[in-house]
């Protein structure tokens, strides 16, 4: 099955994927324009990580088609669908914790990615405008030596950040990146968000309804895999099908 | 070679390696039904598991020693209670070493490994400073001699019987305490989710240490029942080692009944070939095949995700 | 998108800005002149032939220690078949030396002269194809490379693709250990059987048995050594070591940094072959013959244990480590034969459990700490710079990096 | 070594086969051995240091230094243990009686570690560093293909205990176990006349000697007995599961099985071999790698009724035998049990002191062009005498085993047989 060419910078359509038998999700389309900020809610199982993982290539859709700027993702391998720029940020930060934060950001620097290239990558000066320069966005800027391990929960999320940010990615898909923080990180980060969704299309799964609300402009609701609801969040809020499974709880 | 053989010829052949293949079978799942509980359950790599059954045919040897001294009258049940002591010796040196070593390495399988070659090391040199460098000679009882003549041509040796039922036995055994029993239950939590399992009341230590000692208890067993038909020295465990952790891998890891369809595979595969070319051919085909099948399909035959 | 490569003179000030662009930092200068100086002067002078030839054979295991390192310590993959590409190489240049030594002339008694002796007793009676081209000089050469780098690209490509790695990696290296011994000595007739492939005299007409030319061989080792250390530590010095290193623990992160892991995976496979290749060229050359039983799973196992001791995730750690458990099996195993495999095994266990960083941790956390401050209290500037954890910190567990 | 290559004509290896092709038997007939004995002491007052060594080993006025190497440790420890106690059980009645051309000799011990180059290396200190007139030692083929150039390059002598392959021979080595030709024609004849044998399956551990051995065994059943090989089989060492060769075995019904496994496998097989019901006393089976060290393994109940070709076995009768045991027995305790290759250790000193003094020298040279022709009266085994090639002379036999782990000698050569590492038509 394959989908039509469209103008989306994404185009999900007719995706499943099931474990075992159980579908976890179920015949879903949706799409996302350039530039568009996609929020998606829904219940604790309600197949949100598992459409981030089918997107970036992490679970393998049983059909169904995801075509990103009209290039089918579904037969890439993950680092070729990152290549062609999409970026993933996992719920739990996924850093590497025996580096520093420079080494990690430098890492995820999208230059010397084959094994030659990394092997001949050299440490120039751009590179390092360009780690500092993320560094400072991420409120990182003097923790560059730091060994990653040794962040606490709220920068190691940043720092993750950070290395999506860094890799410039046309479609940035964040999983609960307010999730776990303190109060004030919670600010630093809305402030962070704001500021880096500006020139891309971003992908949020949040449990935050605040925060949902400040940034989205168009919210899809999953449940049980499918499309409950999917428009403006005044719209998906007055839903009543939503209140029941969702907000309501 | 077939050819030289009258029908009937051929088919008590058959008959007869299919027998051979099932006593290989029994072995093959004798060995790794320890160390799929081991592994699967708890990612444990237990490089030490050959020493284990080996302290088996120990207890056996000692225990055949004692009641031909001071039992002699009893001699031909020795066997019965040398497995049960071997289970005891066997999985009592699994909770010490899980206690002492294993506890510490959760989550770092790839230590595991190295740590129970060491003690698999020391384990040896232990035997051997204790029983001597040579194999022992383990007297059995003379039932467990000869063969049962089921036709004129087709006979099928006691021991191998024997070996057999007991797999059966302690499969059936585990199966029931795994699928079963409230033990079983908890241990199938733990490896589930350790920390619901602790947090809804389950002591994941003990049930760990108590999955690592019934581990070894089985291999103990599977040790014991070794006498019968191999060699029992201080490095004799050595040579299982291979083939056990195939048998396992193959097989699944996780799924006890992967381990077990396994062990068929290999073993029918093996005991067929071994009969039309040669033993060191047929381990070498039976390696490699298991090998290429596993670059091929790494998850193994059964099991259903890839643990990575 | 900034990319114009500009020489490494960026922002000074910041501490990111320490350079990567040499191959040391000044402490790794201090230990690789350490090794180089013990190996390349210490020991010739203060060892007699014989006991120096003994330094040797030790120092071939260093390789294999050196590409466990990068493989296991950086990369993560524990390889227990690493015996197989020693082997290898060791067979490789043994296959040219043996044809050398079987010459027509040589094998006169032979029912057919020209062909290895083992060959002979096997009722073989022309040389099989596969050893026709080691009559070359330059094509063992290249063999002893590239033989075991296939054979570790096609097991690498199969399971690295497939996403095959830890526990299972290390099962099935250890079947292919197996699986090379029963094919080995089953195939005396190729290989030399279990006896091996013996009586190796002559390389291009020069002795390699006498006294002289084993002091050479030494010095050809030790120097191939220096130069597998310096390409070690060009691999972990590029970004490239990093990346090793950021796969160990997140494989899946990696991959979603753009990087194909397997790639990597293979390559830092096949390198660590080629190391343990070289090593058993060297091998082969310094103590005169291969056999099986260095390709099993026991040396194979035995081998990991020399990178673990000298610290899995340090280069000059390996040197130190493989010296250093030759030395104590050679003179243990002679007082206390017993003790010996207690010890050894205690090992095992000890730098899993206990030291998990070997003789590198050890010296990260105990030596260098008074090192620095003897040092501090002088006006040496040599080794002032950031805290011990600093100029090392991607390669250091948390044990000894905590500050 | 090298001289060897460039000159054939010359060379003592090709000459010495040349003589071993010409079978002269009759060049050991002049007795070395009792006149060695009582003249021992008589030589040692005449004999000065600077006389007896013109090389520089490691002899002084009145000791000699001699060198055992063998594995203490490791897989082969087990096998190795009884040769290196027959060796020091031979050196110590040597010293008892005077030493050699009246000097002590001093042993110097290393463990091979059953590791090869450590063989080698151990060699090469043996040799290089403590100049030892004679080595005792090796049991594998393995170690001693890894040692053989070390001895022929640094003139060394050693003394090789273990039944093997053959396809040797060297000036530095004497070989005092069999050679497979002494260890397995006889038997087979003995085979085919008593059980009227026709038919022989032969197996063994996938290795050289037990191929080799095979072969030859092949070529004697084929063209000199005319029977048949119905099966011929290898298992990697340390196999364990024999019920396919077991069962081919039931079917092809072979008068004889031809056995030469090894290690814990020879264990697997014999108990596999007796649950099958394969009764011993019925099936002949003859095996030649099965002496009383490894019964004790396998267990006297499931090797009984087996036939093993040796050349000695404990039960012997002979005076020398009945000296030789109960010594060894007083010194390694009651229970020692003594296996062909242990005999076969302890007659290497004993050689090495004949020859010393046939050569009246310990110069390795001369010790190798003394050997041929030295005969040895108190070997246990009886008789024997060393070959121009060598190897000994010596009578081949074949024993029953018995429950209890002995073997009934039910059978000797009347002769000598001729050690012929190169045998023609069995190649």
């Amino acid at each position: 099955m394959t989908g039509s060419n469209t103008d989306f910078l994404l185009a999900v359509e007719a995706l499943t994927v099931s474990f075992d038998g159980f579908k976890a999700v179920d015949d879903l389309s949706f799409y996302v324009d350039e530039r568009e900020i996609r929020v998606i809610i829904g219940p604790n199982g309600a197949g949100k990580t598992t459409v981030l993982d089918l997107i970036c290539g992490k679970t393998r859709a049983t059909s169904g088609s995801i075509k990103f700027r009209n290039r089918e993702l579904t037969k890439l391998r993950e680092n070729e669908i990152v290549q062609a720029g999409v970026g993933r940020k996992f719920q739990t930060p996924s850093i590497y914790d025996d580096l520093t934060v420079f080494e990690n950001l430098e890492i995820s620097y999208p230059r010397g990615r084959t094994v030659f290239g990394a092997l001949t990558f050299r440490r120039d000066a751009a590179v390092r405008e360009r780690v500092e320069e993320i560094a400072e966005t991420i409120f990182l800027a003097d923790q560059l030596e730091r060994r990653a391990e040794f962040l606490s929960h709220g920068q190691k999320q940043w720092l993750e950040i950070g290395m999506l940010l860094i890799q410039d990615p046309d479609l940035l898909m964040l999983d609960e990146p307010v999730a776990g923080m303190s109060v004030s990180e919670r600010v630093k980060t809305a402030e962070l968000l704001h500021r880096i969704i500006r020139d891309r299309s971003v992908i949020v799964i949040e449990h935050d309804m605040k925060f949902v609300e400040d940034i989205a402009r168009k919210v899809t609701v999953l449940h049980q895999g499918r499309i409950l609801a999917e428009g403006p969040m005044s719209d998906v809020k007055a839903n009543p099908k939503v209140v029941e499974v969702y907000l309501g709880h | 070679m077939l050819g030289d053989y009258t029908p009937d010829q051929l088919l008590s052949i058959f008959a007869m390696q299919g027998f051979a293949g099932l006593i290989l079978f029994s072995v093959f799942v004798l060995m790794a039904l320890g160390l799929a509980i081991i592994f699967g359950q708890m990612g444990v790599i237990n490089m030490a598991h050959g020493e284990f059954m080996i302290l088996g045919a120990y207890t056996t040897f000692l225990t055949s020693k004692l009641f031909a001294l001071y039992l002699p009258a009893l001699f031909p049940i020795y066997f019965f209670v040398a497995m049960i002591l071997a289970f005891i010796a066997a999985g009592a040196l699994g909770m010490l070493v899980e206690w002492a070593l294993i506890r510490h390495l959760y989550r770092r399988p790839l230590d595991t490994l190295l740590a129970t070659w060491g003690l698999s090391l020391i384990l040896q040199q232990t035997y051997r400073s204790v029983f001597g460098a040579r194999e022992v000679g383990v007297e059995l009882p003379q039932w467990t001699m000869g063969a049962v003549s089921l036709t004129d041509t087709i006979e099928v040796p006691i021991n191998g019987i024997f070996v057999m039922v007991l797999t059966l036995l302690i499969t059936a055994a585990v199966g029931l305490l795994m699928y079963r029993s409230g033990w079983g239950r908890k241990v199938r939590a733990v490896v589930q989710n350790r920390t619901m399992a602790g947090a809804v009341g389950i002591d994941t230590e003990k049930v760990d240490r108590m999955t690592f000692g019934i581990g070894c208890g089985i291999a103990g067993v599977a040790g014991s029942a070794f006498t019968m038909i191999g060699s029992t020295g201080p490095t004799s465990g050595q040579l299982y080692i291979v083939d056990t952790f195939l048998v396992v891998v193959f097989g699944g890891a996780q799924s006890l009944l992967g381990t077990i369809a396994s062990a068929f595979t290999i073993s029918q595969t093996r005991s067929t070939l071994e009969f039309f070319t040669s033993g060191s051919m047929a381990q070498v085909v039976t390696l490699l095949g298991v090998v290429i099948i596993l670059m091929l399909r790494p998850q193994g035959l059964f099991a259903l995700k890839v643990r990575r | 998108m900034p990319s114009a490569p500009a020489p490494a003179t960026g922002p000074a000030a910041s501490p990111a800005a320490r350079d990567e662009s040499t191959l040391f930092d000044t402490k790794e200068w201090l230990a690789f002149a350490l090794v180089a100086a013990v190996i390349l002067v210490v020991f010739p002078l203060c060892l007699d032939a014989f006991r120096l030839n003994l330094v040797g054979k030790y120092l071939t295991y260093a390789y294999v220690a050196l590409g466990l390192v990068l493989c296991w310590g950086f990369g993560g993959i524990l390889s227990l078949g690493q015996g197989v590409f020693f082997g290898l190489g060791g067979y490789c240049i043994a296959m040219f030396l043996k044809l050398e030594a079987s010459s027509a002339a040589n094998t006169k008694i032979q029912s057919t002269p020209g062909i290895p002796d083992f060959m002979d007793w096997n009722q073989i009676t022309a040389l099989p194809w596969m050893w026709q081209p080691f009559h070359s000089l330059p094509f063992a050469l290249l063999a002893v490379v590239l033989v075991p780098v296939l054979v570790a690209f096609v097991i690498g490509a199969a399971m690295f693709k497939r996403r095959v790695g830890g526990v299972y990696f290390a099962i099935i290296t250890q079947a292919v250990a197996a699986i090379a011994t029963i094919l080995i000595v089953g195939q005396q007739g190729y290989t030399g059987g279990i006896n091996g492939i013996t009586d190796l005299r002559t390389l291009h007409g020069w002795d390699i048995r006498q006294d002289g030319a084993k002091e050479m061989l030494y010095f050809v080792n030790a120097g191939l050594l220096i130069g597998c250390i310096l390409l070690a530590q060009f691999v972990k010095r590029s970004k490239f070591g990093r990346i090793l290193v950021a796969m160990r623990g997140k494989e899946d992160r990696v991959r979603f940094s753009g990087y194909n892991v397997a790639n990597f995976k293979i390559f830092v496979f096949c390198l660590a072959a080629a190391f343990a290749a070289v090593g058993g060229a060297m091998f082969t050359l310094q103590v005169g013959f291969m056999s099986p039983s260095f390709v099993g799973i026991v040396p194979s196992i035995e081998m990991v244990i020399y990178a673990a001791v000298g610290g899995r995730t340090s280069i000059f750690g390996a040197i130190w480590g493989t010296l250093l458990v030759n030395y104590a099996k050679t003179s243990l195993s002679e007082s206390f034969p017993q003790l010996w495999l207690f010890g050894l095994g205690a090992l095992y266990i000890g730098v899993v459990m206990l030291f998990p960083d070997g003789l590198a941790g050890l010296w990260n956390s105990h030596a260098q700490p008074t090192l620095d401050r003897l040092l501090g209290r002088r006006p040496t500037p040599a080794v002032q710079g950031p805290a011990s954890g600093a100029t090392q910190p991607a390669t250091l567990p948390p044990q000894t990096a905590a500050e | 070594m090298s001289r060897d290559h460039d000159d054939p004509i010359s060379s003592p290896l090709r000459r010495k086969l040349l003589q071993a092709l010409a079978a002269v038997p009759a060049a050991g007939a002049l007795g070395t051995g009792t006149l060695g004995l009582a003249a021992s002491r008589a030589l040692a007052a005449t004999s000065p240091t600077s006389g007896v060594n013109t090389t520089g080993l490691a002899v002084t006025d009145d000791t000699v230094t001699v060198g055992i190497l063998h594995s203490v440790t490791g897989t082969m420890a087990i096998s190795e243990t009884g040769s290196v106690e027959a060796e020091k059980l031979a050196i110590e009645q040597i010293n008892a009686q005077g030493g050699v051309l009246g000097r002590k000799i001093l042993t110097i011990q290393e463990d091979g570690q059953s590791d090869w180059p450590t063989f080698a290396e151990k060699a090469r200190k043996l040799l290089v560093d403590d100049h030892c007139a004679a080595v005792f030692g090796c049991w594998t083929s393995a170690s001693r293909k890894a040692v053989l150039p070390v001895f022929e390059q640094y003139n060394g002598m050693l003394y090789y205990p273990t039944f093997y392959e053959g396809l040797e021979q060297s000036k530095n080595v004497i070989y005092t176990g069999q050679e497979a030709t002494q260890q397995i024609l006889a038997g087979l004849n003995w085979v085919q006349d008593e059980k009227k044998a026709k038919s022989f399956y032969l197996l063994g551990s996938d290795y050289i000697w037990p191929r080799t051995s095979n072969k030859i065994a092949r070529k004697h059943i084929e063209n000199v007995l005319h029977g048949k090989v119905v099966g011929e089989e290898y298992f990697p060492l340390g196999h364990t599961q024999f019920n396919s060769v077991i069962n081919k075995i039931k079917l092809t019904k072979p008068d004889v099985i031809y056995a030469i496994v090894v290690g814990g496998s020879n264990v697997a097989f014999y108990k596999q071999l007796k649950a099958a019901g394969i009764d011993l006393s019925k099936q002949t089976l003859m095996t030649i790698s099965v002496t009383e060290d490894e019964i004790l393994g396998i267990g006297g109940e499931n090797i009984a009724g087996a036939y093993a070709c040796m050349k000695y076995f404990e039960s012997l009768k002979n005076p020398n035998n009945e000296k030789f045991v109960p010594a060894f027995q007083a010194k390694y305790g009651k229970d020692a049990v003594i296996g062909d290759v242990t005999q076969a250790a302890y007659l290497g000193p004993w050689l090495w002191k004949l020859t010393c003094e046939k050569a009246g020298s310990f110069d390795i040279d001369k010790i190798a062009a003394a050997s041929p022709g030295i005969e040895f009266k108190g070997a246990p085994e009886g008789y024997v005498r060393i070959h121009e090639n060598h190897h000994l002379w010596s009578k081949t036999r074949v024993g029953r085993a018995r429950p209890d782990g002995q073997y009934d000698v039910v059978y000797e050569t009347a002769d000598l047989m001729e050690p012929n590492p190169f045998p023609k038509g069995y190649q």
